[in-house]
């Protein structure tokens, strides 16, 4: 028996969250001397007024659905993964040679080779990590940490030494040749008719990413794998008492989990930048540990935190943008969102199922 | 590598070790009281800001770390109130802080200094002085031990000596008292704590005020001791690395201590050689400055064995569902 | 009205987003008019930033750094009115000013003043980020120094690999220490806001130190041989001054041009002595009429001319 | 609401001072009513027994008297004062003492630490470690409580785990002692001995309330005995006027059949034959040293022994998951063919599909996964078997009907397939892990502590599908430290020591007490020398509670 309906549960908690994280914002906004109407407004409108805020915020909910889902594969295994930056750096890497050096004719041929490339380099820089783990009982927080930094200099090496063309001040490779252009969203709209979201960077990676949260889905809760990946996730000894293999299990999730957040690279670095950038991740790989703890884990939970994320960040670069409150204002809002749905939440859950046990004592009675 | 040169890295790993130190200790009062911090890159942060904004204001170092131990400690209990009030996700608590303190920091820096989130630099009194110990001069030259004395150990800031005291401190706290032996059962266990008459809560918001603490040390060290005033982000990730630190030493002080050594020595080491030369390659700096990463992820996997957290680590005591 | 767009670093970053907000302020404050600023929060804004303001009609846009280069090169041709103005990179749009600035010409001449200012014959280098824009700082500083000293040693330093190397001064103070240790007594930062850490170390240490990109000698009054200036505020304010006429085409800032120098004022005159001050007229003398060719380039892990 | 207390033979006396009185105590776990308006009277210096079905809300009551659980309603007198109690600390100076079901030690402190903890004489460990040391030699020599002071718990045996938790309260002179579920960890031997020493606290005026599920017990040692169903208090009676088929009915709701019922085994062909079972664990330990027996079809072969004698490791050993780094040695046939030892074809799955099933000892640990729903763990372990599969996906509407199925013939309750296993009872927990391997007719099934901590309702039941499988000609090997179970339910028995077995028996010509002594290490011919001449290494170190507090 539950103490609340399901709906209060993951409805009514969560708004109430969120309008506490937005309360305290409007606070902060106000001590600093500027007015919190104006940068609600601001940042609804910027980001969700037009399709062209849809358009930003879309195609940063694409990298944060992509990292978010790589840390909540893994955390379903009992594995913190919090080596989503560099991970997600890797892919790119991945998707920069696949498109550089590999003939690809059309974007059609050339989005599902990158994405191979990018789930490799991404799986790949997971796998030292969770060998490491699994073999040698290295903790993986450290690990994974430690390959952030290693990512960012191998990828400082590579470019400034490498891909950089001949002459370019930029540490960034060549532009990725023209046919593998991926279709922005706009252009899709525009086939069928429809004027939407001119000159945004959200592109065909973002049904991708939906797919990817279809398919993560389907391995967590519905195929074998995902059960004895939750399992082992739940319980060690239970898992070794069903027969399954804790080792191969922690390499697998964290295979998936590294090829997802390299996955990312399909959307920034072969979507948006069309060529590699020494800073292409920006920080979406740490953003997905929040997206993936306040989604819960779950796919649908994390496509909506993604959104809300999104949201802000296109909020907030709005924001930022176009009024004098400086950006650092956003990473503050970010963070009492965070904080608010995220970890106070039973400060808002507890109230309420004592008020609903009450509501319903009374109807028993 | 001569004497005097491994005298001088020996120097710097002192000095880059000290704020990891610091954090690493302060990780592991929280964490062996079951509370997960990976908000400690946040407090730094926080407690280096308030430290350096107070110390420019009012002229005074020790203000400036009364400040920093403020600041930190706010956020310490904004974590307790997640994370042991409210029974919260941990590490949902911890990635927020850290957001919180790099939001805030700059916002309220461009509030009251406008340089964007700098704060001026501080000057003279503003800042911790090094600190020349009795006789460091006249030993000097006295052979080996006297540059040891002169200056390795001598010639840091207070703040220095402090976290070294915390060491030994922080075992005999851990081992010798009553304090200790029941922060550390309330982490492994807080069944056996809350059974035998003693608050839980109280426990650990003890253990997290102390974290809080030491974070400030740690943040006020960084931005009036090593440097002369706040930058934005200016921890920079140590945090972090004090994290993998406390790992790394099991949660015990003294391997702590060995932990960030080690980490302070390498970063020491690759600062010295930036590009080394081995035979016909050399390494490019890139590989150098992430040497000390890389060595971890090898001294990890090939000498240190499985890591056992705090048993009740990360999870909130829930007594009635 | 004119408008600024400041690259990821932001407004405040101790470097040259910054010298563009000065040229900006000295814009406002000698005309009297208003112009737009934006700060970048990630990449994929760039070239919204870019239409937004084309279409709100500002005229011209200034955009720091080079990474605005490829965007810039789409974003152009859509806005023929517009006029756009670049620094760090160059443009080849019919209506786009490209300021380069001879960042290696500067940097010549604050290694000729190391060269003279030092003791030990050793200075020292410390770099944000290993990248090229920095490779240009370092190699006419080492190629100015062994001009003057061609036995002499520049040790170079780079900071780190991630963003936080350029806000990271606890690990530029280090650096200047390890480099003060193997006998450095002049250091050059180019690092951006670690850099503070890097004056502020050498003065701790009674060395000298060189700043970058805006005018940083009086930050520690008498411990800063000099600041190898980047005048970006000048392009600013040259750009905004010159309105919807802005002259396209690649705009040289270099030494002739006065885009870059060597800062002396009340701050560090004491520290230029006169023979140093005639080795700094002398190659400036010899760069502008083209007798030294600098290389800035890196060619694996040391500069090419060395 | 709460009914009165049923009028059963004669009430407690009443006018014997009550050192514990409770007076209509009430407690909700949010929808759930744990305790419902309940009263209760302890004379002084008595053995109180309570018992009731798994959930009944026994230990929510004693834990409410000691301060763990704030009751909603409700008054507490103790020694005829009322009191509030509103946190542990309270408790323990009013007096009272309470040994969880599921120990509240520190693991990785040593026995002294755990005895301290929370009553220390100052700041500094020191001299309280000191003063504890003392007092815990002079307890050991009153109570025959022995225990290696310096020892840390997670090398004690459950049994002695137990008595620190014991120390611990009469270290804090609780006069008035709480066991909840002592037994259900024990063996005979250390049950006898916990009695023996409860006895000599109740002469010394002390007052002991005891939970347990074992109706011997209640007989055997309490002086009244109080019944809980459902929350409520539905009997108070003087132990000397019921019987045990009595209690049981007031328990449950219905008359319990307390003997098995089970017609002569009919064995047909050798199912499993082991020969020359070795196994050296990863710290060099030999625990199994050599075993070999036959299980037939349709026979249950019952492995008596104190635990920590190489049980544990036998059961791991043919369910395919020895511990990580111990090496084996020996033959296993299953239906004539061998069975790999070691290789990626000797885990757990192969051993399945085998034909064998498996109950695990530890039903939290590793029978299920607590946080699965029931319908989940009903797949568990056989997750991979091809009916459970569609496509690349896993059919969970085959496992799903399947787990209505289990539920409904093995009266699991609430029969809600779509709860989480940890809100289920005890009881009702096993009854999902031992429906999973039997609805699967394996040839072979092992069976480990099949009712450990189950209420008798529950063990009645599992006792009847055990021997209903057995009936069907499918082989069992039982292995339990109950001895009554292993008498009632096996057709041959044999006893492990050492790592040895040291014999076989038939249950009908066989006694406890030779039993008792096959497990002591004690054969007709004298006491078997360990191999290096020493007792059994670190014994019982594998074993722990179920679940952890
Ligand atoms: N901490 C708790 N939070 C929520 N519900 C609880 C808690 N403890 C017990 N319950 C609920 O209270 C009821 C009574 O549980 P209790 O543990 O008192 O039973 P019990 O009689 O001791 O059972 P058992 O024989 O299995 O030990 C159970 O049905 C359970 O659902
Ligand atoms: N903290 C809790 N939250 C929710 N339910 C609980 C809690 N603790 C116990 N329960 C529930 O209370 C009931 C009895 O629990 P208890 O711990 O007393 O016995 P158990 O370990 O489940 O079973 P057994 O008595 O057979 O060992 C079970 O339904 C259990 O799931
Ligand atoms: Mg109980
Ligand atoms: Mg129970």
């Amino acid at each position: 028996m539950d103490k609340m309906p399901k709906w209060a549960d993951v409805i009514l908690t969560p708004l109430i969250s969120l309008f506490l994280a937005m309360a305290i914002s409007a606070l902060v906004i106000l001590a600093i001397g500027e007015s919190p109407w104006l940068a609600l407004n601001t940042m609804v409108e910027g980001a969700l007024g037009s399709s062209y805020g849809w358009g930003f915020t879309l195609y940063y909910t694409t990298n944060f659905v992509f990292t978010g889902l790589a840390v909540a594969v893994a955390y379903h295994a009992s594995l913190f993964n919090i080596g989503g930056e560099g991970q997600a750096a890797m892919g790119g890497l991945g998707v920069a040679l696949v498109l550089l050096y590999l003939p690809l004719p059309h974007w059609s041929i050339a989005l599902p080779v990158a994405m191979i490339g990018a789930a490799l380099f991404g799986a790949a820089w997971a796998l030292i990590p969770a060998w490491l783990q699994a073999k040698r009982g290295s903790h993986i927080v450290i690990t994974t940490i430690m390959f952030n930094f290693i990512a960012a200099a191998t990828l400082n090496y590579v470019l400034v030494n490498i891909l950089r063309p001949p002459g370019s001040m930029d540490p960034s490779s060549a532009r990725f040749p023209e046919a593998t252009h991926l279709p922005a969203l706009t252009d899709m709209a525009a086939a069928i008719g429809i004027d939407w979201g001119r000159n945004t960077p959200v592109n065909i990676s973002f049904f991708v990413a939906i797919a990817a949260c279809l398919l993560v889905w389907l391995l967590i809760w519905r195929s074998r794998l995902g059960y004895e990946i939750r399992a082992l996730g739940r319980s060690e000894p239970a898992a070794i008492y069903a027969g399954i293999k804790p080792v191969r299990i922690i390499l697998v999730t964290m295979l998936i989990s590294g090829g997802l957040a390299g996955m990312m690279a399909i959307n920034n670095v072969m979507g948006e930048a069309e060529r590699l950038l020494l800073n292409a991740v920006e920080g979406a790989g740490f953003i997905g540990i929040a997206v993936a703890l306040m989604g819960r884990n779950h796919p649908v939970g994390v496509f909506l935190a993604a959104l809300l994320f999104g949201f802000l960040y296109q909020g907030g670069g709005e924001l930022a943008l176009w009024t004098s409150i400086p950006r650092e204002l956003i990473i503050v809002i970010q963070a009492l969102v965070i904080l608010f749905t995220g970890a106070l939440d039973n400060m808002v859950r507890m109230p309420l199922e004592r008020l609903f046990l009450s509501l319903r004592q009374r109807g028993d009675s | 590598m001569d004497f005097a040169t491994a005298i001088q890295i020996l120097d710097s790993a002192v000095r880059l070790m000290t704020p990891l130190l610091l954090a690493c200790l302060a990780g592991l009062y929280s964490e062996r009281s079951g509370v997960f911090d990976i908000g400690l890159e946040g407090k730094m942060l926080m407690a280096a800001f308030t430290s350096a904004a107070v110390a420019f204001v009012t002229g005074s170092p020790w203000l400036g770390l009364l400040a920093g131990i403020a600041g930190s400690m706010a956020l310490s209990l904004i974590h307790g109130l997640a994370s042991i009030t409210f029974m919260g996700n941990q590490l949902i608590s911890g990635v927020a802080i850290n957001f919180l303190a790099s939001g805030m920091t700059v916002l309220l820096g461009q509030k009251i200094f406008g340089l964007g989130g700098r704060t001026p630099s501080l000057t003279g009194g503003g800042r911790f002085g090094e600190i020349t110990l009795p006789f460091a001069d006249s030993l000097r030259n006295v052979p080996f031990i006297g540059p040891i004395y002169a200056d390795l150990i001598s010639g840091h800031t207070i703040l220095v000596y402090v976290a070294f005291l915390c060491v030994p401190l922080t075992w005999w706290v851990l081992f010798r008292t009553r304090f200790g032996l029941r922060l550390r059962a309330v982490g492994e266990n807080p069944a056996s704590v809350d059974t035998a008459g003693v608050s839980v809560t109280r426990l650990r918001f003890a253990a997290i005020a102390i974290c809080g603490i030491l974070c400030g040390l740690a943040g006020a060290y960084l931005a009036t001791g090593l440097s002369a005033g706040f930058v934005k982000e200016m921890t920079a990730g140590r945090g972090f690395i004090a994290l993998a630190a406390l790992i790394f030493a099991k949660w015990r002080p003294w391997n702590a201590l060995f932990a960030t050594f080690l980490f302070g020595l390498l970063e020491a080491i690759a600062n010295r050689y930036p590009n080394l030369e081995i035979g016909p390659i050399t390494i490019p700096s890139m590989f150098m400055n992430a040497l000390p990463y890389i060595l971890t992820v090898i001294i990890l996997a090939g000498f240190v064995g499985r890591a056992i957290p705090p048993r009740a680590g990360g999870e909130p005591y829930v007594k009635e569902r | 009205d004119p408008a600024l767009i400041y690259d990821l670093g932001g407004k405040f970053d101790k470097s040259f987003n910054e010298a563009a907000y000065t040229g900006a302020v000295r814009w406002v404050e000698e005309t009297g008019g208003s112009y737009k600023e934006l700060e970048m929060q990630s990449e994929a804004q760039r070239e919204q930033a870019l239409r937004r303001l084309a279409e709100t009609g500002a005229n011209p846009i200034v955009m720091t750094g080079f990474a605005f280069g490829d965007v810039l090169n789409t974003v152009a041709p859509d806005y023929p009115d517009t006029k756009f103005a670049i620094i760090d990179t160059i443009v080849d749009q019919p209506n786009v000013q490209s300021v380069v600035f001879t960042e290696a010409e500067g940097s010549y001449l604050a290694g000729v003043m190391a060269a003279t200012a030092s003791k030990t014959g050793t200075v020292g280098f410390v770099g944000g980020m290993d990248v090229p824009l920095i490779h240009r700082f370092e190699c006419g500083y080492a190629q100015g120094f062994k001009a003057v000293r061609p036995d002499g040693n520049v040790l170079v330093n780079y900071i780190g690999t991630t963003a936080a190397a350029w806000n990271d001064p606890v690990k530029g103070g280090e650096l200047a220490k390890a480099q003060k240790a193997q006998g450095a007594d002049v250091i050059y930062a180019a690092a951006g806001g670690s850099g503070i850490g890097v004056l502020q170390a050498a003065a701790d240490e009674g060395i000298l130190s060189v700043g970058v990109d805006s005018n940083q000698n009086h930050l520690h009054p008498g411990q800063v041989l000099t600041s190898m200036v980047k005048r970006v505020d000048n392009a600013v304010f040259d750009a905004f001054s010159a309105g919807a006429d802005l002259e396209t085409g690649v705009k040289l800032m270099n030494l002739a041009a006065a885009g870059v120098a060597v800062a002396i004022d009340d701050n560090n005159k004491a520290l230029v002595t006169p023979e140093m001050q005639a080795a700094i007229d002398e190659a400036a003398a010899k760069i502008t009429a083209g007798q030294i060719k600098i290389v800035d380039q890196k060619s694996g892990n040391s500069c090419a001319a060395q | 609401m709460a009914a009165a207390a049923q009028q059963i033979g004669g009430r407690p006396d009443e006018a014997a001072p009550a050192a514990i009185e409770l007076r209509g105590i009430s407690k909700a776990f949010g929808p759930v009513q744990a305790n419902r308006n309940i009263d209760l009277k302890v004379p002084k210096g008595t053995i109180h027994g309570i018992i009731g079905e798994n959930g009944a809300g026994k230990s929510t009551l004693m834990s409410i008297l000691y301060g763990f659980y704030k009751p909603d309603r409700g008054q507490i007198l103790v020694n005829g004062q009322a009191l509030t109690i509103s946190d542990s600390q309270t408790a323990i100076r009013a007096g009272i003492g309470m040994v969880f079901q599921h120990f509240k030690l520190v693991q990785n402190f040593t026995v002294l630490e755990n005895i301290i903890l929370g009553a220390e004489d100052g700041a500094l460990l020191r001299p309280s470690l000191a003063k504890a040391r003392g007092v815990l030699k002079q307890l050991a020599k009153d109570y025959q409580l022995n225990v290696d002071p310096d020892e840390t718990i997670e090398e004690l045996s459950v049994g002695h785990q137990q008595r620190v938790e014991i120390l611990k309260a009469l270290y804090r002179q609780a006069d008035i002692l709480i066991l909840d579920e002592p037994t259900g960890v024990l063996t005979p031997a250390e049950a006898d001995h916990l009695f023996r020493i409860l006895e000599g606290l109740k002469a010394e005026g002390k007052t002991i309330i005891l939970i347990t599920h074992k109706l011997r017990e209640i007989m055997e040692i309490t002086d009244n005995v109080s019944v809980m169903r459902r929350g409520e208090m539905v009997a108070s009676v003087r132990t000397a006027e019921t019987s045990p088929e009595e209690l049981a009915e007031l328990m449950v709701g219905r008359k319990v059949l307390l003997e098995i019922d089970k017609a002569p085994a009919n064995p047909g062909a050798p199912v499993l034959e082991v020969r020359d079972l070795k196994l050296v664990d990863d710290e060099g330990v030999e625990r199994l040293r050599g075993i070999s027996f036959d299980i037939r079809a349709g026979e249950i072969l019952g492995i008596a022994g104190v635990s920590g004698n190489g049980q544990t490791q036998l059961l791991e050993l043919l369910g395919g998951y020895p511990e990580k780094g111990s090496k084996v040695s020996g033959t296993i046939r299953m239906n004539g063919e061998v069975l790999d030892l070691t290789g990626t074809k000797s885990d757990a799955a192969t051993r399945r599909r085998r034909g064998i099933g498996h109950v695990p000892e530890d039903r939290q640990v590793e029978g299920l996964i607590m946080d699965f729903a029931a319908w989940e763990n009903v797949a568990f372990g056989y997750h991979d078997k091809p009916e459970y599969q569609r496509g690349l996906l896993m059919n969970n509407a085959a496992i799903k009907a399947d787990a209505g199925k289990y539920m409904e013939d093995f009266d699991v309750r609430p029969r809600d397939p779509n709860l989480a296993a940890r809100n289920f009872s005890g009881g009702n927990q096993q009854k999902i892990v031992v429906a999973r391997e039997i609805e699967r007719n394996p040839d072979l099934l092992l069976v480990g502590q099949p009712t450990r901590g189950v209420d008798i309702g529950a063990i009645e039941f599992i006792h009847k599908r055990i021997v209903e499988l057995r009936d069907a000609g499918k082989a069992v090997l039982l292995v339990s430290v109950e001895l009554d179970e292993i008498l009632s339910l096996s057709d041959r028995i044999a006893v492990m020591f050492d790592g040895r077995i040291m014999g076989e028996r038939l249950p009908d010509q066989t006694t406890t007490g030779e039993l008792g002594l096959l497990m002591a290490g004690v054969t007709e011919t004298g006491p078997v020398p360990d191999a290096a001449g020493t007792p059994p290494a670190r014994q019982q170190g594998t074993d722990r509670p179920e679940g952890r507090g």
